[in-house]
């Protein structure tokens, strides 16, 4: 009697389910969702720069804009990403090529805290220039 | 009826899957069904232990005879399946080495190749054996996984025709007047039931070869009696390490990937499925273990685990006097036709088994080709997963 | 010891659910001993893999709570008297009915690879130097692999790319370039060094959590990396 | 057969190889990237006249030119790892990389002009 088994549902979502993983598998979560991010704000601010080709007050208008406290909120966002996916690409390529493999974990935890050591300083420094 | 075949196979045990690599090589439409996982029965929760005949030579001539006999085929036949680093046997104390001269005299009768070798040297290939040991003889001994043991018969059965029905369950015998014409089987996938025709219906399903067999109103020695084995987190061995002595509770320790298993107990049981293991079985094993291995101790225990067995022959007292060698029955002697039982017998021997059964569901059919199993090179066990 | 195990059921036509059993082991037991035991006593028609339990086979790999185990060598002390264990079949893998799944992206993948199952053994003296018994010409033991499949369970990868070598595939691959037995080096180069072979991984190393018996892919898959990454380049710069 | 895609034809691949490179120099042209145009700037932007004057600089016009090709090419081969998880087929493969490699271009392209368009304005 022919009685098919439940196929495997693929399903992208599953890229991101914390369901019982652990740390490694949430530095590849930070990873995915930090890229995704970055390409836009890539694409973003590449369109953004087109101001530039219109003329001066073009762009002068967008750089009042960029200086408003909920931008610069952004930038500090877009920085914690940069450093998050920048450290653990470092993380990734070193494990790729062999080196450190057995301390992957700890490198793991080394990046994160230089994200938010650098984070917070970031922050601090783009909020104490606006003042 | 959805199907009919010539023959059907009850149980994807050892047994039961050589019996199908058999008869599907004699060119015979056949479908093997089991209740549950391949081997989740008796054959799975195994010592694993590919017999030289070593721990036979002694009290069990016949049995002995047919373990080197099938250990050699098998070292021929099955190419990726099993360790084989040899055994040897240990004397611990002076009755054993009292035994010693009895046990090569006896692995030369049954014509086990067995070498007595100096303690020192056992000690070099083996260092966490019992320093204080007297005595030590090699065999031929190996090691067998028992899931890939069957899942290489499967795997040239089906590649030779067979089809395999896991999750299945036989819950009735089809009877036309007082021949077996098939079986009613539940497909616990569906929870439905249905029946399945064939010209002869092969029970090998060990222990519970009587439960099958009683759907036909028939009655089959066979004693359920349970063992355990006990599986260490760390491999203490190479080689396997027996006891040099007769056959006795926790007198062999077979090493396996990673760790070394020792074995084994031996109780009656009334209900094949419900066995509760004895914690004093499991410190038995270890106290007795440590004898030959006393690191067995210092190491933690990974599982234990315990299965009912299917023991042959008269229901005396002592089961371990009962014989281990198999047992076919044609059930045209009880007056019911086209059904037989294969119980008893250890992996190690499956393939002669199966050899015997199926000269007798041959000669039943009218089928005359030969058994070519001891010839032929069983399929690769990973193949069984080729859809 | 009493626990509630909470188990995936699945009959090809009808919904699944969860059917909760309560059941009593002994503390030594492990939760395949409990599965059996809610099998024996409460529902016979609970379907699940096993066959050695000794972590021989590997074919009882499930989640417990969600995370994938080899359920004969997982004590049930580990979760605590009462405690309640949800248990799943394995991810990525055909359901065919509870926790049984379909196997074979399991297997054809081993056979893809070809890792011969008997290797060498370590010989358990450190030095490696005492004479092997006669007739023997080196001590051999099974892989250390079981193909049980939790690491194929566990990759976030094999969630949704079927083309995916996989995790104990990379890791045969690496025992293979370690230690060829004869097999075709140049294929498994081409095996693994495709988009979907180990470039595709993305170090999450849920494999090397998921891994009950030292093969740890994740560990291997970044030696593999390596080794094919170095080669190209080597050959890419007209190097041999 | 429960997964035919595992026998399909396997092919040399250096995206990992380059994914690797390509963000390694972007750690380098990222960090000069922001030093210069953010961090050493009074307020973090640059006025227009600033930034036209920065750019006519050659060495900072083909700084800046070679971090765009870099950063896109990086984000693009991104893009493409995360369709390919997802277990395209072959053909659906080869139109994904050549898409990618069109937008690409095209990115660049624009970048290019735009760099070269302010410089023109200035000039």
């Amino acid at each position: 009697m022919e009685v098919k088994p439940k196929p495997v549902q693929r399903k992208p979502l599953e890229w991101f389910n914390l369901k019982g993983k652990r740390v490694g598998f949430w530095a590849y979560v930070v990873m995915r969702l930090s890229a995704v991010g970055l390409v836009l704000y890539l694409f973003l601010h590449l369109v953004i720069l087109s101001q530039l080709a219109v003329g001066p007050a073009a762009w002068d208008n967008f750089v009042a804009l960029a200086k408003s406290p909920a931008v610069l909120l952004l930038d500090v966002v877009l920085i914690i990403g940069i450093l998050a996916h920048g450290l653990n690409g470092i993380r990734l390529t070193l494990i790729g090529f062999g080196l450190g493999v057995p301390r992957q974990k700890l490198m793991l935890w080394i990046g994160l805290i230089l994200t938010l050591v650098f984070g917070v300083l970031s922050a601090l420094a783009i909020f104490a220039e606006t003042k | 009826m959805s199907q009919k075949y010539h023959v059907i196979v009850i149980g994807a045990g050892s047994t039961g899957t050589a019996t199908a690599h058999d008869l599907a090589l004699r060119g015979l439409q056949l479908t093997v069904i089991e209740r549950g996982e391949i081997a989740s029965g008796t054959t799975g929760r195994n010592h694993c232990l590919l017999h030289s005949g070593g721990r036979y030579a002694v009290t069990d001539h016949e049995g002995a005879v047919e373990c080197i006999d099938e250990n050699l085929t098998l070292r021929q036949i099955m190419r990726d399946g099993l360790e084989l680093n040899d055994g040897l046997f240990v004397a611990v104390d002076e009755s054993d080495l009292a035994f010693k001269d009895t046990f090569l005299e006896g692995c030369a009768s049954c014509g086990i190749p067995a070498r007595d070798i100096p303690v020192k040297r056992a000690l070099e290939i083996e260092p966490y054996l019992n320093p204080k040991i007297l005595g030590a003889v090699q065999v031929p001994d190996g090691v067998f996984d028992p899931y890939r043991f069957c899942l290489s018969f499967l795997a040239t059965a089906k590649k030779n025709g067979a089809t395999v029905l896991p999750y299945h369950e036989v819950v009735g015998l089809l009877m036309s007047g007082q021949a077996v014409s098939g079986v009613k089987v539940l497909d616990h996938r569906t929870g439905k039931q249905y029946e399945i025709g064939a010209d002869l219906v092969v029970n090998a399903t060990g222990p519970w070869a009587g439960k099958i067999a009683a759907f036909a109103n028939v009655d089959v020695p066979v004693l359920p009696t349970a063992g355990v084995m006990v599986s260490i987190s760390k491999r203490l061995n190479q080689m396997v390490v027996n006891r040099l002595n007769k056959p006795h509770d926790g007198d062999i320790v077979v090493p396996q990937r990673m760790t070394s298993i020792i074995g084994t107990t031996s109780w009656k049981v009334d209900d094949m499925d419900a066995i509760h293991i004895p914690q004093e079985h499991v410190d038995k094993m270890i106290e007795f273990g440590e004898k030959m291995i006393p690191a067995l101790r210092d190491n933690p225990i990974r599982g234990v685990m315990a299965v009912a067995r299917p023991l042959i022959g008269k229901k005396s007292a002592d089961e371990r006097e009962v014989s281990r060698t198999f047992a076919g029955f044609d059930h045209a002697h009880d007056g019911v036709e086209n059904f037989v039982t294969i119980s008893g017998g250890k992996t190690t021997t499956a393939r002669g088994m199966a050899e015997k059964i199926s000269d007798i569901v041959c000669a039943k059919l009218g089928v005359s080709a030969p058994c070519r199993t001891r010839e032929v090179v069983l399929e690769s066990y990973r193949s069984y997963y080729n859809n | 010891m009493k626990l509630n195990l909470k188990i995936y059921r699945y009959k090809p036509g009808s919904e699944p659910h969860y059917d909760t059993f309560p059941v009593d082991v002994p503390e030594t037991a492990n939760v395949l001993d409990a599965i059996e035991r809610a099998w024996d006593d409460l529902d016979r028609t609970i379907m699940f893999r096993h066959a050695c339990h000794h972590a021989s086979c590997g074919s009882c790999g499930l989640l417990v709570n969600d995370q994938e185990k080899l359920p004969c060598v997982t004590p049930v002390k580990d979760y605590g008297e009462g405690a309640t264990l949800k248990i799943d079949p394995m991810r990525n893998m055909p359901v065919i009915t509870d926790l049984a799944v379909d196997a074979s992206p399991i297997y054809q993948r081993m056979a893809l690879i070809g890792l011969p199952i008997i290797r060498d053994a370590e010989t358990l003296r450190a030095d490696g130097k005492e004479p092997l018994p006669e007739g023997l010409e080196a001590f051999r033991r099974f892989e250390n692999c079981l193909e049980c499949g939790l690491c194929l369970s566990a990759c976030p990868v094999m969630a949704t790319d079927p083309q995916f070598l996989g995790p104990l595939t990379l890791a045969a691959a690496e025992r293979l370039l370690a230690e060829p037995r004869g097999v075709d080096i140049e294929r498994i180069y081409r095996l693994v060094d495709d988009e979907h072979g180990v470039w595709r991984c993305h170090s999450s190393f849920e494999c090397t959590e998921a891994c009950p018996y030292e093969v740890y892919p994740g560990e291997a898959i970044m030696r593999l990396k390596r080794k094919v990454g170095l080669r190209k380049i080597k050959q890419f710069f007209g190097g041999a | 057969m429960v997964e035919k895609q595992l026998t399909r034809e396997r092919t040399s691949s250096w995206s990992w190889i380059l994914q690797a490179f390509t963000g390694a120099l972007l750690l380098v042209l990222l960090g000069l990237h922001m030093v210069v145009q953010h961090f050493v700037v009074e307020g973090g932007l640059r006025d227009y006249q600033q930034v036209v004057e920065y750019l006519s600089n050659p060495f900072v016009f083909l700084l800046e030119v070679m971090f765009l090709i870099i950063v896109t090419w990086h984000a693009l081969l991104g893009v493409r790892a995360i369709l390919f998880d997802l277990g395209l087929q072959p053909a659906t493969e080869r139109k994904v990389t050549a898409i990618l490699s069109i937008v690409g271009v095209i990115t660049i392209a624009y970048g290019i002009w735009l760099s070269a368009t302010i410089v023109a304005q200035g000039a």
